[in-house]
């Protein structure tokens, strides 16, 4: 019971990692579908997560704040569309600076309005999005705790979220259904792939991509407004923490399409939940062994039947694996009157700096192993240019 | 046949878009309240107004340059390096290892031992991302993301659990032993009896960036595998046809490009600190990004652009200091340098163009 | 003109920084002088500030965080003239005052407090960044917990392991909500502006919490039991007060000379029972009378009442 | 010939491309019902002369009347209301979408996309039926060979009701099978009283089909001419301002000892798709091997594969050493070395690097060769001087080597391509489109260097998709059909006809159905194959 409240708890914490992800990860999605690459997402939300804080503050109304962060998001937006739409820029270049510029402005502005440069004054009350209970929910963890696991099931993971999770959520099928089903959608789509066919199928491309990314502001928009008005309680300086960086993996590896964006979503949710709840983990030190050693021996098999880069990139990092197992070994036997063998069954625990990092190595893994090539949409990150 | 001379791409446009990023800039600290011809000047002074203002100055250029040489190598072969940050956070472990655990005996020993060390990591910390893009197709813009977070994972453990003294509270590994010093600005002008740089962070490592700059430049118009390089970045396609393996000159870019980076070490690490801290990049290897844009990946243009983003670094920080202007204004204006010199370029080239056009029909 | 440097989670972290940023304002305010501040934003930049303000004569400098040791070590036996002070760390010039806090003893009277609070026997910890002065926190709210029942349970995290521990409030709540789950009452952290979102769950949750360093009972009146004081305040208000006569040397602030403390205020009044304050006091009598000696993590890197 | 109003009648358009004067003052008239041809060099214009038509560019200057009305084409959206509709040279297609999705695209009825595809469905089987246009609704573009994909936009101008249909260059790409039937279609829909523009570089398409003829050289509309007044030497010289030799002159073939011997050779590409199925031939020294076949059937695999960059299993011997297929020696480099030069068939992806100098790309290829090296370092200066004398003797225009590739145009950049390989003397050249969308002109002098080679002693596989060109050039003709080699022919007993049907797959004609229906059913059963990129 106490397990399965945890595993319900980690479920739920996986949701709140997942949101402001799967929001930012949406945006991209109509971003990047419509041609446009967008590695700016993470400035986006850090913009709408200031201004909805603020704003909330000043007005005491979080909805208005809500609609000031998306609209600071959609400033971003139509920035980025100016740079890579209108006159053809680099739109990775543009999105690095829309992430500088949003990092320093947040900052600046906060200290000019608040007095507190990089954080807004906490919010409550109205001024934040609260859990929205649905009936005969319990809504303390002490309560659930006790609860029979179907009533922690309905009460933790159903019920209790705020208004933007439950948004977001939509806006999964809804952006599916607008891209499948919709002749904007087959517009968006084509003008990703070929933006020359859809030019002399009489469409404005500049109007479809701009189109694109003012939506892609407002899903940036709901989901910084997200972390500093419903997770948190104001805004501090960097609060995105990279979750637009995670958006954009998550995003190739759902290969551009919405109901995968939610499964990779969850999945790198997941992954931070399991960081932000377990800092500390320890196992028997057979375990860590073999889980370094278990991918070497599948590296190097791997690597044989290739070519000599395979085996020097591969075989480097086996090396380094085994090594590491080695000395996780030799330091589990190291104690006093524990031989080597019994030093495979001492517990060892596993550094944090690594755990911190898992979310970001599995990326990797993921994108290499299960990712293969993801085709982008083909006419993504190139401006389109008829005349020189 | 161009629409402008080659003098005004390369001069010209750059020079326009700095400003236009010069005039927002003015109107943000107007917005906020101060005085932008007090912070500009302030700014200035603090960067070009004393040798030892030159010698901040300097030591951040030398820090863009190697990180800017990074992005550029990787550019060349139209590879996406957004991973010089974490290179360059390895470089320093390589630094950190040779200087604490090898007895170098004196300091020219040392610049080349931690040179090759802080390469070798800088390149192997590439590697992994560089094979997956050109094996498996993982877009290398979010694997060296993901390498940079990783990194500095790595880093927190390596200082706290390795190189820390036992009893200091702070993830840092302890100063490097004397002979590693490398000789400061300082030093060097102490020599000749000139007293100028004083306790300026810039040192010989300067002109290592020099010589790189120049190996560079060599290495990308001047040699078989520079050709290669430009070729695979051009056409993907045509470099097969031609008997490039892609594979491998991907794989050779990125390792040139980590290590590079990876040798930015060199500068803060081993020549600033003279010990490992936790934050010693301090983003360098996200400014190098902008560095090579700005000098169109030619080395002589990131020398130029490395230059004024130093100057941007230390007049920001004293500008922090001596009013109550964030420090993030700072990273505001690089903002701006970012977008008007990097994205926004067409809005000054444009015109630019009808206008050398019109006065070529005129005569 | 005295200066003072905050260190990397920034002024208004609602915590140590803060601290010291309220202690010089007081002595603006009552003194009607001027001090000079800088934020730090990287590591690199300690040197650069230090030397800076030494140069433009501000004196004295006062650096609020251990982070600037190594730093302060290489800089002022280049300025004999100009007098530093450090927080939270010694550093052995004859030109520095060194200030260190006995936060295990604020700790352990706050553990107390929460242990009698928590009728479930079980309380938090979350701490910032995970170093020794931060364990010492942990060590001393453990030994006060046990002090009063032997049987609590004390859960302990840290939020991460390098500074931007010190402002993670999203981890902060995430590492609440865990402890919640796991039956903690009273969660008390020790985090810089994590602990924000510490105290930001805990009140959504309805449990209490303690907060640190700053008097932060106002940031959800009736909500959290009390704050460990650690006069950050005072030792620069002290410091900008003496001056260019600011003594080198080396000092601990604790209960005997009110350098840390718990808060008490209109927030609070209800949540501290009589019997509470009765324990805490003849407690704080006893630790200042040397009859209680409370561990101090940081002399031998070990902790009594609490495994890490 | 009557006093009705010109469908179209444009009035003194100018078009620059930043410092290239593409349209200079062009006026043309094209009567309705008519199909109106377009000739001119490469470069010379047209293209962008009815880009402005369609609104695809916007002219600098100039006046646009259709059907006598003055009318602005400010976009496509317009040129489409005009009822103007345009099948590009590089067709506008969405690669993954259907064809269903790319006919409807932009021409939906309403915010939902169901109801405009049933309508359009029911519409392209109507359509189908009327033009005999036959194609799969919901097959994904990129799975359809070039025709159908040609098809698909002249359906899509159809759907939009197009009462002006201009095509440029379209049968480039088409087997005679299939340019055939496309005429045919064009000419109902002429009898229908629909108007069309057809731009080719073929003048015999010319001579069949069109009732008058523009000729366009360097931006400005040179000539218009009735065709049945005119004759293809006669067109010829206004296209190019000078007498062109439109055969071939060469002496028999002198074949000598074998150079290439392919045994069963056979491909898979990265998609696994079996690309030659087994294909065994020889070339010896002095002749020309022609390999026909419709793009997709091979062809461009077998170049790719001598040429050293796709893997392959069977048996190569080149000189009487075979060669590596798969392991370490299976690149370009190697190749060259042993004495096989490569045109590749796609000039600007391939051959060239478009953004590196002329001087660069002399080198390209065989830049490891010793005489390029100063030490550590390339020699630039030597690349350089060899690069000079190279388009001095390749004629190529203007001869300045610091020029990008990208800066020449077609014709020169071939030109570039074929001095480099053909300069290195190699023992085996293989030749891929050595005068795909070159005009005639260069064609000219791109034939006579083959030749030349070949009197040599030369070995020379030629691939081309034209019939023409292959009957012109080659000693021997081989016809490859879905991987494998269908027949071979002597090009003095073959005709343009037999050698449609063996690409097709067919040894004789069908009796059963007409030509073009059988022709298609072939290709497309081969289809899954023909789908690769052109
Ligand atoms: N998109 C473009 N932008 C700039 N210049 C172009 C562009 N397209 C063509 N050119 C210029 O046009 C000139 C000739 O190009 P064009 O495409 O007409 O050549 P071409 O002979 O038609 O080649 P091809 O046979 O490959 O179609 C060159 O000077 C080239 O630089
Ligand atoms: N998009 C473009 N941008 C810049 N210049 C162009 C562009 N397209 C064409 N040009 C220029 O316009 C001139 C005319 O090109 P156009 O494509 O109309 O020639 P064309 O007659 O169609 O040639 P081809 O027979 O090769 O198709 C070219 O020489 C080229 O310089
Ligand atoms: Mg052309
Ligand atoms: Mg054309």
């Amino acid at each position: 019971m106490d397990n399965f409240y945890t595993i319900v708890q980690l479920g739920d914490a996986t949701i709140r990692m997942a949101i402001p992800l799967l929001l930012a990860c949406l945006a991209g999605l109509f971003s990047e579908r419509a041609g446009i690459f967008d590695i700016g997402l993470e400035g986006k939300m850090l913009a709408a997560a200031f201004l909805s804080a603020a704003v909330s503050f000043t007005t005491g109304s979080v909805w208005i704040g809500l609609f000031a962060g998306i609209g600071a998001s959609i400033m971003l937006s139509i920035v980025h569309g100016i740079a890579s739409i209108t006159f053809r820029g680099n739109q990775l270049i543009s999105g690095v600076a829309i992430n500088f510029l949003a990092a320093g402005l947040t900052v600046v502005i906060a200290g000019g309005w608040f007095g507190q440069a990089g954080r807004t004054p906490s919010l409550s009350g109205a001024a934040r999005f609260d859990g929205i209970d649905f009936p005969g929910a319990l809504t303390r963890i002490r309560d659930m705790r006790d609860a029979s696991p179907g009533m922690q099931f309905y009460s933790e993971l159903i019920s209790g979220h705020s208004i933007l999770v439950y948004i977001a959520f939509v806006a999964v099928p809804l952006s599916w259904w607008v891209l499948y089903r919709t002749r904007f959608g087959l517009r968006l789509r084509a003008v990703g792939e070929n933006p020359a066919a859809v030019d002399t199928a009489g469409i404005s491309v500049v109007q479809l991509r701009f189109a694109a990314v003012i939506i892609c502001g407002v899903l940036c928009g709901i989901a910084g407004a997200y972390l500093s008005t419903a997770v948190q309680a104001g805004f501090t300086k960097d609060m995105t923490a990279n979750r637009g960086f995670i958006a954009l993996a998550a995003l190739i590896f759902a290969k551009w399409r919405p109901w995968q964006a939610l499964g990779a979503c969850l999945l790198f949710g997941f992954f931070f939940a399991i960081e932000a709840r377990f800092s500390t983990i320890s196992m028997d030190a057979i375990w860590v062994i073999l889980l370094l050693v278990l991918p070497s021996v599948f590296m190097i098999f791997y690597a044989v039947r290739r070519d000599k880069i395979d085996m020097a990139v591969l075989g480097g990092l086996s090396a380094v694996l085994i090594a590491i197992a080695l000395m996780t070994w030799i330091g589990a036997a190291s104690g006093e009157g524990i031989g080597m063998l019994t030093g495979l069954f001492e517990t060892v625990r596993i550094p944090n700096d690594f755990i911190k990092s898992l979310p970001y190595i599995l990326t990797v893994v993921i994108l290499a192993g299960f990712v293969g090539k993801a085709i982008p949409p083909r006419a993504g990150g190139e401006p389109y240019v008829k005349e020189r | 046949m161009d629409a402008m001379p080659r003098w005004a791409e390369v001069v010209l446009v750059p020079l326009i878009s700095l400003l236009l990023a010069m005039v927002i800039s003015i109107f943000v600290i107007i917005a906020i309240g101060e005085d932008p011809f007090n912070a500009l000047g302030i700014m200035a002074d603090a960067s070009l107004g004393s040798t030892q203002g030159i010698g901040y100055t300097l030591y951040y250029a030398t820090n863009f340059i190697f990180t800017g040489l990074a992005v550029a190598v990787a550019f060349h072969a139209r590879l996406f390096n957004i991973g010089g940050e974490g290179q360059a956070m390895l470089g320093g472990v390589g630094v950190a290892t040779v200087c604490l655990y090898f007895p170098l005996p004196h300091w020219t020993i040392a610049l080349v031992v931690a040179a090759a060390a802080s390469a070798l990591l800088g390149a192997a910390w590439a590697a992994i991302p560089a094979y997956l893009q050109a094996k498996r197709g993982s877009h290398i813009v979010i694997t060296t993301i993901m390498f940079n977070f990783i990194a500095s994972g790595l880093l927190v453990y390596l200082l706290r659990e390795v190189y820390k003294p036992d009893g200091s509270m702070e993830p840092a590994s302890p100063r490097f032993p004397e002979p590693t010093h490398l000789p400061s600005f300082e030093d060097m002008a102490n020599a000749i009896g000139w007293d100028a740089f004083t306790s300026s962070p810039a040192n010989i490592t300067f002109f290592v960036a020099l010589l790189a700059c120049f190996a560079i430049w060599l290495l990308i118009w001047h040699t078989r595998l520079g050709y290669e390089i430009r070729a695979l970045g051009h056409s993907e396609t045509a470099a097969k046809y031609a008997g490039i393996n892609p594979v491998k000159l991907t794989m050779i870019a990125m390792l040139i490009s980590g290590g590079l980076a990876g040798m930015m070490a060199i500068n803060n690490v081993m020549g600033e600190a003279e010990r490992l801290v936790l934050n010693a990049t301090e983003g360098a290897g996200f400014i190098g990004i902008a560095v090579a844009l700005m000098g169109r990946n030619h080395p002589v243009g990131i020398i130029i652009a490395a230059v004024l983003f130093g100057m941007l670094y230390q007049g920001g920080a004293v500008l922090a200091q001596d009013t109550s202007i964030p420090v993030q204004m700072i990273v505001v204006i690089q903002a701006l340098v970012i977008m008007f010199t990097g994205a926004l370029d067409n809005l000054v080239r444009a015109p630019l163009q009808r206008v050398f056009l019109s006065m070529r029909k005129a005569t | 003109e005295p200066a003072v440097i905050f260190d990397l989670g920034g002024k208004f972290d609602k915590s140590f920084n803060e601290s010291a940023f309220n202690g010089a304002q007081r002595w603006a305010e009552e003194t009607g002088g001027t001090f000079a501040e800088v934020e730090l934003t990287s590591d690199a930049q300690r040197e650069q500030a230090l030397r800076r303000f030494a140069e433009d004569g501000k004196n004295p400098i006062v650096m609020a965080g251990f982070a600037f040791a190594t730093a302060l070590e290489e800089v002022a036996g280049d300025y004999p003239d100009t007098k530093f002070q450090i927080i939270d760390m010694v550093v052995d010039q004859p030109n520095v005052r060194s200030i260190v806090f006995a936060e295990e003893q604020g700790s352990y009277l706050v553990g107390m407090a929460a242990a009698m609070a928590a009728e479930g026997g079980t309380i938090g910890f979350i701490g910032g960044m995970d170093i020794p002065l931060i364990r010492n926190f942990a060590c001393g709210y453990a030994q006060g917990a046990k002090a009063v029942n032997p049987d609590v349970t004390v859960i302990a995290n840290m939020t991460g392991t390098t500074p931007a521990a010190w402002n993670d409030p999203v981890k902060g709540s995430e590492l609440t909500l865990a402890q919640i789950s796991q039956g903690a009452e009273v969660v008390y952290a020790a985090a810089g502006g994590t602990g924000v979102g510490v105290l930001q769950t805990a009140a959504d949750e309805g449990i209490l919490s303690i907060g640190v360093d700053s008097n932060q009972n106002y940031l959800h009146p009736g909500q959290v039991l009390t704050s460990m004081l650690k006069r950050v305040d005072n030792a620069v208000y002290d410091a900008f007060t003496a001056g260019t006569e600011l003594e080198p040397g080396f000092n601990v602030m604790d209960l005997s000379n009110e350098g840390v403390g718990y808060a008490v205020d209109e927030n609070n009044a209800d949540l501290i029972t009589a019997e509470m304050t009765a324990a805490l006091e003849d407690a704080q009598a006893k630790i200042v009378a040397g009859e209680i000696s409370v561990h101090n993590y940081n002399s031998d890197e070990s902790c009594p009442a609490l495994e890490f | 010939m009557n006093d009705q109003a010109p469908a179209i009648e444009l009035k003194g358009i100018s078009k620059a491309f930043g410092p290239v004067q593409a349209n200079k003052d062009i006026s043309i008239r094209v009567m309705p019902g008519t199909i109106h041809g377009i000739i001119g060099e490469n470069g010379a214009g047209k293209s962008t002369l009815m880009s402005i038509l369609y609104g695809f560019y916007k002219a600098d200057k100039g006046e646009i009347f259709i059907a006598g009305k003055k009318t602005t084409i400010p976009d496509s959206q317009a040129a489409i209301a005009a009822g103007i509709g345009m099948v590009f040279q590089h067709f506008k297609l969405v690669e993954n979408f259907t064809v269903l999705e790319n006919v409807v695209l932009g021409a939906e009825d309403s915010g939902l996309l169901k109801p405009s595809l049933n309508r359009a469905r029911r519409e392209l089987k109507a359509l189908a039926e009327e033009y005999e246009l036959n194609v799969d609704a919901d097959a994904l573009i990129e799975d359809i060979g070039v025709g159908m994909q040609q098809r698909v936009e002249i359906l899509k101008a159809l759907y939009r009701k197009a009462d002006i249909l201009i095509l440029d260059e379209p049968t480039g790409v088409l087997t005679p099978a299939e340019a055939d039937q496309l005429f045919r279609i064009l000419g109902r829909l002429k009898e229908e009283g629909k108007t069309i523009i057809l731009i080719t570089h073929k003048l015999r398409e010319i001579m069949d089909i069109t009732d008058t003829v523009s000729v366009m050289r360097r931006g400005e509309m040179t000539a218009t001419v009735k065709t049945s007044e005119t004759s293809p030497p006669e067109l010829a010289e206004l296209m190019v301002g000078r007498k062109v030799l439109l055969r071939v002159e060469k002496k028999p073939a002198q074949p000598g000892k074998t150079i290439l011997e392919v045994k069963d050779l056979h491909v898979t590409d990265n998609k696994g798709v079996h690309r030659i199925k087994g294909v065994s031939f020889k070339v010896h020294a002095g002749e020309v091997l022609g390999i026909a076949g419709v793009a997709g059937n091979g062809q461009s695999e077998l170049l790719e594969v001598l040429g050293g960059y796709e893997k392959a299993t069977g048996e190569v011997i080149v000189n009487g050493e075979p060669i590596d297929l798969t392991g370490a020696h299976s690149d370009g480099q190697s190749r060259r070395a042993r004495g096989i030069g490569h045109v590749p068939e796609d000039r600007q992806r391939e051959g060239l690097i478009m953004d590196y100098t002329a001087w660069e790309n002399t080198a390209f290829g065989y830049h490891h060769d010793a005489r390029y090296q100063k030490g550590l370092l390339m020699d630039n200066s030597a690349i350089y001087q060899d690069t000079v004398g190279k388009m001095e003797r390749f004629d190529v225009r203007p001869p300045d080597p610091k020029l990008q590739a990208k800066s020449f145009s077609g014709g020169n950049q071939q030109k570039i391509v074929l001095a480099r390989e053909i300069e290195r003397n190699p023992d085996l050249l293989l030749i891929g489109q050595p005068t795909r969308g070159v005009d005639i002109g260069a064609i000219e002098f791109i034939h006579q260097q083959i030749i030349a080679l070949r009197d040599q002693g030369k070995a020379i596989l030629l691939v081309s998709v034209e019939l023409e060109e292959i009957l012109a050039l080659s000693d021997r003709i081989a016809v490859m059909f879905d991987g494998q080699i269908m027949g071979e022919r002597m090009p003095d007993q073959t005709d343009e006809k037999e050698l449609g049907l063996l690409m097709a797959g067919m040894t004789s004609a069908p009796k059963d159905k007409p030509l073009h229906e059988a022709v298609e059913e072939n290709l497309a059963f081969a289809g899954g194959d023909a789908s690769k990129e052109v």
